[in-house]
């Protein structure tokens, strides 16, 4: 039994946070937020996360990459989280796995190698406007010549990407690709590459400053289909999303609930540290316990997707879930116990707040993968 | 139990209503038109509004008519306040001085004062800050460190305030200075009035997390204040401080419930546009929060019945305080939620612009904070309410 | 505008508590639980009640009762559930309640009478065996000729009852009562009396000693008809019956809440009275809130009823939700701060606790209410 | 991450199932067994159960085999913990000797001491009752006020203990006793050792909300204590029993998570009988339910990991108990909510009898009081793991 990080993940977290704190600190970060007009893709960066081989880590050996798991990338999106980092590395880890899995080897030579060295950008359209994340909130019909027409929205870092994979719903499963009626058809995953013909891509404004989206509008968009791709490809890819998005909260929520310790021990009022205030102190304590708890979920919920594990899509809904609740109460608790500054643009607080209001909707809401849970859980029962 | 008003008040609000059919601009009735105006525009605008609704004789509503008020009862200014609402009225640009400063003049001002405030404030000819909160003093209002200093028969004043409504646009400022040097905690401390025109001033605007900067510091830099210009009494600011504070008497709660019922329904319509409304988890909590506006409500009819009936409210603004932030800001927290994936978006689909119900959401994060926060509500609360031992 | 009690309603509720606390305090409760074998319904409290006029608080004057409102009968329901008081007082005024609305003049003159000054026990019986409160929970049919089958649960006092107020379905709906087949038809209650043929009534264990529950089996039992009663009466009375358990647990809230603040005024642990630690003070300090909004919201909704405001329904899911919630959270909170006393059977807040439990969920739990307000608001707006 | 446990554990597993299968009365296995028999019949079928499982080598699994334990590692304790569970074997009735008094005499206890306590606890022959908490002493053990007066070679202790499970079953008592006539808090405090057939010795049973009379009060009135009955020195007793507090690692989490998901599959067959298992509502419910019970699970694995390395736990037993106890109850608090009308009644349906989740149901009230209330691990996790300045 061990429950825990190895020497090997834990000294990779040190180096982020080492990296972050020397070269894009939360000023860099506000830097990029008050820029609203740039790309909010800061090049150096990018540079440097591609250096440190962490846009590859998930990538195979044999295409250049670390070869790790989800596990070792979560620890990556946790400090990335903590940092409130700007730019698609998630975005491009996970079309990476797609493309990894789905992907013929042509097209994972392609797009694997580049894109762990940092050449490209890629990034994931999973749903339309208004659309959940799931196949029933696709708004892309592709034909059967691999042409895409409709529209994909809030999709991270569009504006900057070299790749988009796209997911797509597909009136006549190919039967060829699906291995089956069950599991397969109906949904594909494609391959748009910047500046094809029929593409269109809007920026479009969001209250997460650390975080750009834009939405695609496709008409008869050439695209070329992850043949290994169906409704299982999209469940997974939708989980990998929903495991990095938790742990990009659980960072998140760790760094509110720590700066909210640190600043309520210095700042007096009623001649005490309000930190010394019991109401205050339990409402933290309690926080403490759910974001342990989170960190844990995130934990188990990689491992279990790395592993196989038969009880991966059950961890998968709870750690998003429970990752919700213990940062949406964090990043609240952050603005309440830093008083009035904490609402204000001029504190980091905000940063915090808004990324964590993005995750907490991004690849599934509460409400989903509660509802996940009771139908591997409630309905499971003998 | 009798829910009704009076017939003179019903009159009132006839009157009101038709006057305000008849001067509220269509377009300001289009949710989120405020938010498509710039800050100073929409600042201008409001100030000239409230002017002509003052002119008009709909201001001052519970006011002696002396000043220049209507001589209602508080029914009327319950009326007054939520039929603006419903018009989709702009809130008032000088609700301080209104709420605060206005009937703390009359209860304790000089006849000077009393001329000089009052009437111009009700025509918006003078718009009013309130400057109490500090630096380390925010919750804690007997830890302020502005002072001044006498020179003659003025004071000198140095120090700064923060989180003051309208800093970059009011023109003058209710302020809480210590006057008395060494004095410390309630001792010593007196109102002051001050031109925000004056030397020694600067206005620096604080920058909200929703983008918006109604907020202000203000640095008082040998600021030279007359000292008729005290309200109170100098060296009496604390007793002066408790009685303007007292004023807020959650009188304002009918309004409030008027308008977050608007709200409610604006995402309820967001709702169904995204398809969401039939959603029964999500019925259930828009249902909780509704619950809670009701609550509200009927809190705020209970504190005018008191009033009415010249009670001592006791605590009771605390209850109330507790109640209309946690319902206004629990609303917003639903608001989020029904959003789903789309709470990242302003624009989640083309005819969908929530940039006005995002600003508010980020607004009400805000209201448990100022005002007295959550916490010290509920200190109030356990100790003035329940009796319950203080804490050391 | 007056949203407050009259001084007659407040003179009272002063009367009715300190008949409790001159003839049955928490001792004589204790007595009543503790009897597990016994009815549950102490006869000398019977007697006084009735000579107070309090069975016939609704009942009309011509028929020898007060004449006054739901509002007032409210007050005399929060008394009792702060007195945890046994006994079907509650159960008599709703079956009244139902005679008066919906009986015929003999019906009315030959129960309402009786049951106001004390000789009658009466009871509804509107749900069946694991049904919830409404139409669609009950399990009793009758047939055209007025006999009734099937089968009712948790019926108040039952037992002791010299008259029961039966929910019916009604196979063929009786166009002459029914008004038209919009609002009834379909639903109707049935006066059923003691010692009838074809009745069984057997006693349920039950959670909340301080009100005894039976369980009735009917076959082929005759019973009158109330000839006004439809649908709309069915929801009448559930609506009645949700404002007195509503007063009831408010009653019950308010007392868990000045008991808890009493014991941890004086209790001392760490050196210092409970009471002043932050945590709890601030904990109480939002149950007064609660409670405060849960008195309100009783008051408001027995006025809408007694004067048929069109938000009256609206009113009373309110009500019953707000104070589920609030005497939920308050009689948890009485067990936790009572420390382990509270947890013992010796110490009186089990029956706070237990009454609260049964009367949260008592016609209609906070689901079943929420979604009332949800069809009442959202589905309205326009 | 590596989430196996070693061969030789598994080895264990599969030896202590078999031995399981073969041994537990299949009417056990009946959910609800336990509240059809009486008490005390029940407290001697699981005496003599746990009696003949000792006997069988299935006990003291993580204790030395100089103490008669099985020298296994923390991981075979916790899969014996689980697999009893998992068995529906019943909970031991010597848990509190056989958790906190054992380590702590196997740690400072004399050679004496260690022959005469540890073996007879093991087989049962000795069942232990634990005496901290006093009437006014609950969470604040240091306040407590029983006494004892050395006179020769014993002491004559007198005072009062409350909340001791199992008081009128049990054969000794280990109990805090202030030794030290006059002094105070954490001062003059000792641990002693008393045969509860002792004369002087008092028990009064508690009746807990439940109906249930697990717990009772013991009055202590001149009763006599050699000083060798003290365990870790005369006037040494904080450090004795924080040592001995210590030993509570949170390591049974993962049986509790093993009896807990029991518990909810229950839960689940109760709604589904009454045809709610579809409700959405209920189903977010029940679904946030168990989340938090897979959080424990984590947790569990977390500690068990954090032991097995020989790594100071700190305030982590904190953490647990605020996430089992809350969790627990959380259930069940979904539990009387599914239940809807039917929460009143103990068979709402002619075949469902829902008495024994009933009991557990006011049974979890409890859990957030005892063994050191919610309140109290708060304010460890706040000062020991946040490092929160402490409140004065």
């Amino acid at each position: 039994m061990y429950f825990a990080l190895t020497d090997e993940q834990r000294a990779l977290a040190e180096t982020v946070r080492a990296l972050l704190a020397d070269r894009f600190d939360l000023r860099a970060v506000r830097a990029v937020v008050d820029d609203e007009r740039g790309d909010g893709h800061p090049a150096d960066l990018w540079r440097a996360v591609g250096e440190q081989g962490w846009l590859s880590v998930c990538v195979p050996q044999e295409h250049g990459g670390l070869g790790l798991g989800l596990l070792d990338a979560q620890v990556i999106a946790r400090e990335f989280g903590a940092g409130v980092v700007p730019g698609p590395w998630a975005a491009t880890v996970l079309a990476g796995a797609a493309v990894r899995r789905d992907g013929s080897p042509e097209q994972a030579a392609a797009v694997l190698g580049p894109l762990g060295v940092g050449e490209l950008v890629a990034t994931v359209a999973l749903r339309g406007p208004g659309g959940s994340f799931g196949p029933g909130g696709i708004a892309v019909r592709a034909d059967a010549a691999g042409r895409l027409d409709g529209a994909a929205s809030g999709v991270e870092y569009a504006h900057v990407a070299d790749v988009i994979v796209v997911a797509a719903t597909e009136p006549t499963p190919p039967g060829v690709d699906a291995g089956g009626g069950d599991a397969g058809g109906g949904v594909g995953l494609y391959l748009l590459e910047r500046g094809g013909a029929g593409v269109r891509i809007e920026r479009q404004a969001g209250i997460d400053g650390t975080t750009r989206l834009a939405a695609l509008t496709l008409s008869g968009a050439p695209a070329a289909r992850l043949p290994g791709s169906d409704a299982a490809a999209l469940a997974d890819l939708l989980g990998r999303g929903a495991v990095l998005a938790a742990a990009d909260l659980v960072g998140v929520a760790r760094a509110a609930l720590t700066r909210t310790v640190a600043y309520d021990t210095e700042r007096v009022q009623f001649g005490r540290p309000v930190g010394s205030f019991q109401a205050l102190a339990h409402h933290l304590a309690d926080l403490h316990v759910a974001v342990t708890m989170a960190e844990h979920a995130v934990l188990y919920a990689a491992h279990a997707l790395d592993e196989n594990r038969p009880d991966a899509d059950l961890a998968v809904a709870v750690a998003k879930s429970k990752t919700n609740q213990a940062a949406g109460d964090a990043t609240a608790a952050m603005v309440q116990y830093h008083g009035g500054i904490g609402y204000t643009w001029e504190h980091d607080t905000h940063f915090f707040y808004k990324r964590a209001k993005r995750l907490i909707a991004a690849f599934g809401d509460s409400r989903q993968h509660l509802e996940q849970v009771a139908r591997l859980t409630v309905d499971t029962v003998s | 139990m009798d829910l009704s008003y009076p017939p003179q008040a019903e009159e009132f609000r006839a009157e009101l209503r038709t006057w305000l059919a008849a001067n509220i601009p269509a377009a300001w009735t289009v949710p989120g038109f405020w938010a498509t105006v710039g800050e100073d525009e929409a600042f201008d605008l409001r100030r000239d509004w409230e002017r002509r609704k003052a002119l008009a004789g709909f201001a001052g509503i519970d006011w002696p008519v002396e000043y220049g008020g209507r001589g209602g009862t508080p029914a009327m200014r319950a009326i007054h306040d939520s039929e603006l609402v419903r018009a989709h009225a702009p809130r008032s640009v000088n609700s301080l001085g209104l709420v605060f400063l206005a009937p703390t003049v009359m209860a304790v001002g000089t006849p000077r004062q009393k001329a000089e405030i009052i009437g111009p404030m009700l025509r918006n000819e003078v718009i009013w800050c309130q400057g109490f909160s500090e630096p380390g003093a925010g919750s804690d209002l007997a830890a302020l460190r502005t002072h001044g200093v006498l020179d003659g028969d003025e004071y000198v004043v140095n120090g700064q305030k923060v989180w003051t409504t309208f800093a970059g646009r009011g023109d003058r400022i209710f302020t809480m200075v210590r006057t008395e040097p060494g004095s410390s905690r309630h001792r010593g401390l007196s109102l002051l009035l001050i031109d925000m025109d004056a030397a020694g001033v600067e206005v620096r605007p604080i920058r909200q997390m929703s983008g918006v900067s109604e907020f202000g510091e203000v640095f008082l830099t040998d600021v030279r204040v007359p000292a008729s210009q005290c309200v109170g009494g100098i060296g009496n600011g604390w007793a002066t401080a408790m009685l303007l504070l007292s004023f807020e008497r959650g009188a304002a709660g009918i309004s409030q419930y008027t308008a977050y019922r608007q709200a409610y329904d604006e995402i309820v319509r967001v709702a169904r546009a995204l398809g969401r409304d039939g959603d029964p988890v999500l019925r259930q909590e828009l249902a909780r929060r509704r619950v809670e506006l009701e609550c509200l409500h009927y809190q705020a009819m209970h504190v005018l019945t008191e009033v009415e009936r010249g009670h001592d409210l006791g605590a009771a603004s605390s209850v109330t305080k507790l109640q209309w932030s946690q319902a206004y800001q629990g609303l917003f927290e639903t608001f989020d939620e029904l959003l789903g994936a789309d709470v990242a978006l302003l624009r989640p689909t083309a005819d969908l612009d929530l940039t006005a119900l995002r600003q508010e959401s980020f607004w009400t994060r805000s209201v448990t904070i100022w005002g007295g926060s959550s916490q010290v509500q509920r200190t109030i609360v356990a100790e003035r309410v329940l009796g319950l031992p203080r804490g050391s």
